[in-house]
């Protein structure tokens, strides 16, 4: 076991994965001499070369339809979106064309490829490098959505991205890129797409929840352990699909569900973890299911004040926790 | 050279120049035949190739079927029938049969697509299949094969910005890549001069730094030639090429469309006097390959083959509806 | 009280809009000569002449940016995206953009404009002209997403849309262009954006739905209003922002909720109703709340029997709404 | 002729080209300010015009600011400030404050807007003003308005899918619009070279029917020369101009950039050399419009101004954590 900062996961899987597979190659911008603007790509370029390590120019559209094509013809590629509020120009490639391809030729084509993309705020991204935009994937059959909330996921669930045989979304949230330090096994086993985790068992209320919220929610859970309430957190991990007999599971232990996430609330994934408790677990239910999100506002704003007021806190989900609890 | 014919100039020998001919009249009469099926409430949907046989035929000969790669759009009836695609599975798809080897059915005639034969399925958003033509062509170049891939699209369709951002990429990395644009003057109901402001849809190649190549697109020869000097620059590691075929599209858009709302009977009987299959044809008999009867012989073959397609696709059944759960991602049925 | 089509009650509602205000124009792929692929901007052309009836070329990035930069300098847009499906390659302008503008100009600047695309199955559209996308924009703050049911929805909403300060998505379902006909009113009244309406009352079982739906559901209804059952039918109409005070008084009305639409399940906008009602009104509920939506595939296939597999029938809704009456 | 000094010769005044200068040293001044505040740790985010001033100072005069539009992108700082920004202005932007004209401390420093002004807000995705532009140049035209609409962007945004659809719209509509490319050899750490395979951006303008001109972006008057011939061509009618000023970014990308790691130092001090605020500077002494004293006291003015700008913004107060919540949608607070 190693411990490595979730950035460094994310770096070292997808070196092992171009190691171990001589078809995976990255592309995007400046992923190249720069190593990525987050220095995820870097010194891939000096060990894989240029041709597996592609400086593309500034179209996001054509990274994404470049990479279809290549996976077409045999090549594993992984896409590097600079900032996932930039994925928008290439949403019709990903949606028309990548989640199309296997369903519309009927088996005979797929696109085996990755598109790694950083979200989330609290960066002092202001409105356009702080945005999560999962939500606009999780709807699409043919997606699979990935956002791992600790290196030993991220590793695991870049392997598993890399290996399947069908396009998956990797959401890296850039806020954990240095601030969360964990271990990561030596194996080069992937974490199975499609499945959440336990990341704390708990009796009294579940919190669902991914990403940096699996952190707040844990913090928090902390702290009201000392309290006495004993909070479940269950991390998603896989946005599409969700892991519904784990949620279903995760609802029916404590009865009361609190879902958090950074992304809006409205139509987010929050909305359809809920559904799928209304819808199959109606009568364990103790209490209302609530939703703690990103309110509905379009994004954070780049004044300290602002940013403040739109992410999520540790304070924030703990409020929340308890205020379920005495319910 | 006077009396060396054009065709053999060219480095076709007599029986390719034939073999050209009928697949674009065969391309034709399956098209035909679609019509007179939408008209008779039988198939739901056409989209035609009439006008643009010629510039597909030139084109599928210049390229070579055992190892290029093809990102058609809809209305390549004529390409994908020289590609290995027959009036069976054309008409199939035109039933939506489950058999169509494009798409099972799921997916309306002209989106063409079989792994088999290295065409990439395509989709209805027009533009999408530019960029996958460039990545398989840095897939060819990054594995060292000498394949070439072959995109098409309409003049319409180079408005989008996707053309622009496919063949950028293209430039930049000196990809294996064919950019051929069948410019059939309309794009629906809109004529080339309020899509594009430019002379020629050429034009644009200077701005990605190779060449741009206007043709004749009713001259299936000519076209042949300037697609074969592309290919062959692309194999030798020379990069792409933008090749216009001036064409013109005899039918209307679709079968869901009436082109006299846009454009007069006069202009589409005058364009249709310069069909590339009927100067094709004459081109046969003025060089002494083609007469009556050699003609009418090659018309039944090709009625027969239409009929027996009509006939086995019409009786093809449809794809099961629990079919329509299977296939949205690997290993799931 | 005149007696239209829907589709008539969107063209006429269009032409008096541009008749009453001179900055209104139209601009899409084919509106002008051929009064658009469907015909709803039949005659706009000879009547409003080129300057306000734009054939654009083939790029639905520019027709919505282009609409954007065009109301920015104080017109009104109304931009036609020919088929839903393509709505894609403009989903930064829409967005990025549109959604951001008041927002990230902190007031200053506005987008009053109007995106109308033609949704939805069932015409043998196949893969790319069937689908239903507002699952993409209702996440989305700074939006506005509509659906009309009726020839009178269909007119007063798109009034409203052009007379809102705020970019609307309207969306018009082809299906119901030519099969659905209804009195449509004189006068110019908007019909506001955001109100549910109850298209039936019913005292056993609610039915939430939009678009397609209501007709079916309506019809289902009548049915099962012979077998006894009486149930209550909410058209959503806008589906952001939704209206909260009428879904949560419908899902109470009965105590047992079935959500209807032809979009996919997972993560549509079924999945926030749903989620709305969980959080707001669960102890009222005597059921499960359940959701009848398009399978988790990528779109309908061309041939018949996939069509009808994909599609939501009356047969289909009847029995969802049985069953549920009967828990 | 020959005793005519350049500027004067294209029709600006001896006030006008000491002002030009004034403001291209101002938002010089300006812009190591943020860097100095970004590294004190004081403001988290900067992103420059260094190099680019001279261009920007050109075209900022030849426009009309009195009626003309601006759809400007994040290095267009000299620009704005001849629009009518100021020091204070955008220290506001840099600091994030509520007072911040074009965001209210919502966007990042260089997202530019202001209406009262006619500079439409931009966002971050590069390349989504261009359309802007043009729907803004529709407007005027529909309007039978003689304004201009001005839009800039960097060189590796022209590859941009919304370049081409929008100029292909502009030149197909014939509207009037100017396209200004202001080429600084990178974009981010990726070069011309593997960014575009044409050898100048202005060479697209001919797949799109209109006129591409090629400047050097160091020299303000020659610029100011080129823009202005592009602004009155549009202003009778004449339709769009792409223009493309040769220039150099000086500074690295942003503050979270090293651009050590692409570029040599050695290419940045030969850059340095050209620097149009210098070849500015150098011109007005030949002409006998500027000595030491008085760029001296110009100097001492834009610091005094700076300095107060720095000391306002920083006192300012942040937009209340409540107004988070404000302006989603009209009349909503
Ligand atoms: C992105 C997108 N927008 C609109 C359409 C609808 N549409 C189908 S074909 C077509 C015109 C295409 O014109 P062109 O590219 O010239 O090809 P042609 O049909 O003339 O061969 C349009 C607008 C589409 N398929 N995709
Ligand atoms: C759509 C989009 N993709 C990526 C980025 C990240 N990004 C910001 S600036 C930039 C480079 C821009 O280069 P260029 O257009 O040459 O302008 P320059 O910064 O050199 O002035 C990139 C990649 C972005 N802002 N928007
Ligand atoms: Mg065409
Ligand atoms: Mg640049």
């Amino acid at each position: 076991m190693a411990v490595k900062l979730y950035i460094e996961a994310i770096h070292d899987a997808l070196a092992e994965e171009m190691a171990r597979d001589a078809r995976v190659f990255v592309l995007g911008e400046d992923v190249g001499v720069r190593g990525g603007v987050f220095r995820v790509t870097q010194g891939l370029l000096e060990r894989f070369g240029e041709a597996r390590v592609i400086d593309t120019p500034l179209t996001e559209s054509a990274i994404v339809g470049v990479a279809i094509g290549a996976s077409a013809a045999g090549l594993i590629p992984v896409a590097e979106i600079q900032f996932a509020d930039f994925i928008l120009p290439a949403v019709n490639q990903i949606i028309s064309e990548a989640a199309k391809m296997r369903y519309r030729s009927n088996n005979d084509w797929n696109c085996p490829m990755v598109i790694r993309a950083p979200y989330g705020g609290g960066v002092h991204g202001a409105l356009y490098h702080s945005q999560s935009v999962e939500a606009l994937f999780t709807h699409v059959p043919g997606l699979k959505v990935v956002t791992p909330a600790t290196p030993a996921d991220a590793a695991g669930l870049l392997r598993a991205a890399i290996r399947d045989p069908d396009p998956v979304l990797y959401f890296e949230h850039k806020k954990l890129y240095r601030s969360v330090r964990g271990e990561v096994a030596e194996s080069d086993d992937p974490v199975p797409i499609g499945r959440a985790k336990v990341q704390r068992e708990g009796d009294d209320i579940t919190v669902i929840t991914y990403g940096l919220g699996v952190h707040l929610a844990l913090e928090a859970a902390g702290r009201l352990a000392d309290d006495g309430i004993s909070a479940h957190v269950l991390d998603l991990r896989t946005l599409r699909p969700l892991d519904e007999e784990a949620i279903l599971e995760a609802a029916r232990r404590t009865g009361k569900v609190l879902i958090v996430h950074e992304d809006n609330k409205v139509c987010g994934v929050g909305a359809e973890v809920s559904a799928m408790i209304a819808e199959h677990a109606l009568f364990d239910l103790d209490a209302p299911i609530r939703r703690l999100a990103g309110p509905e506002v379009p994004a954070m704003g780049f004044a300290p004040t602002l940013e403040k007021a739109y992410m999520l806190s540790v304070d924030g989900v703990a409020e929340a926790m308890r205020a379920l609890a005495r319910f | 050279m006077a009396d060396v014919p054009r065709h053999r100039a060219l480095g076709l020998t007599d029986a390719q120049v034939l073999e050209m001919y009928r697949y674009m009249a065969l391309a034709r009469a399956v098209d035909e035949r679609m019509w007179l099926l939408n008209r008779a409430g039988k198939v739901p949907f056409v989209i035609s190739c009439q006008g643009q046989e010629a510039a597909q035929a030139g084109a599928g000969f210049a390229l070579d079927r055992g190892r290029d790669w093809l990102c058609p759009y809809y209305r390549d009836l004529c390409l994908v029938l020289i590609w290995g695609h027959t009036a069976r599975t054309e008409l199939l798809a035109a039933f939506a049969k489950a058999e169509d080897p494009n798409s099972g059915g799921r997916q309306m005639p002209g989106h063409y697509g079989d792994r088999r034969l290295r065409i990439l399925s395509g989709s209805s958003p027009v533009g999408t299949q530019i960029p996958h033509a460039v990545g398989i062509a840095l897939a060819m170049k990054m594995r060292g094969e000498d394949a070439v891939c072959y995109v098409s699209f309409g003049e319409g369709t180079s408005n989008q910005g996707d053309f622009h951002e496919a063949l950028n990429f293209a430039g930049v990395h000196k990809l294996p890549v064919i950019f051929f644009c069948e410019n059939n003057k309309y794009a629906i109901s809109v004529p080339e001069r309020r899509q594009l402001a430019c002379a020629n849809v050429a034009d644009r190649a200077q701005g990605y730094g190779f060449e741009g190549v206007i043709v004749d697109g009713m001259d299936a020869l000519e076209v042949y030639r300037v697609v074969r000097e592309a290919v062959d620059k692309a194999r030798r590691g020379g990069g792409p090429t933008l090749i216009e075929a001036k064409t013109y599209r005899l039918s209307p858009h679709s079968s869901d469309d009436d082109d006299r709302s846009y454009r007069s009977r006069e202009e589409v009987e005058e364009a249709r006097r310069g069909d590339g299959i009927e100067r094709m044809r004459q081109y046969l008999v003025s060089v002494g390959l083609l007469d009556e009867e050699a003609e009418e012989r090659m018309r039944q073959t090709i009625r027969a083959e239409v009929d027996e397609a009509t006939e086995y696709a019409e009786r093809a059944p449809y794809a099961a509806p629990e079919t329509l759960m299977h296939h949205v991602y690997a290993e799931e049925v």
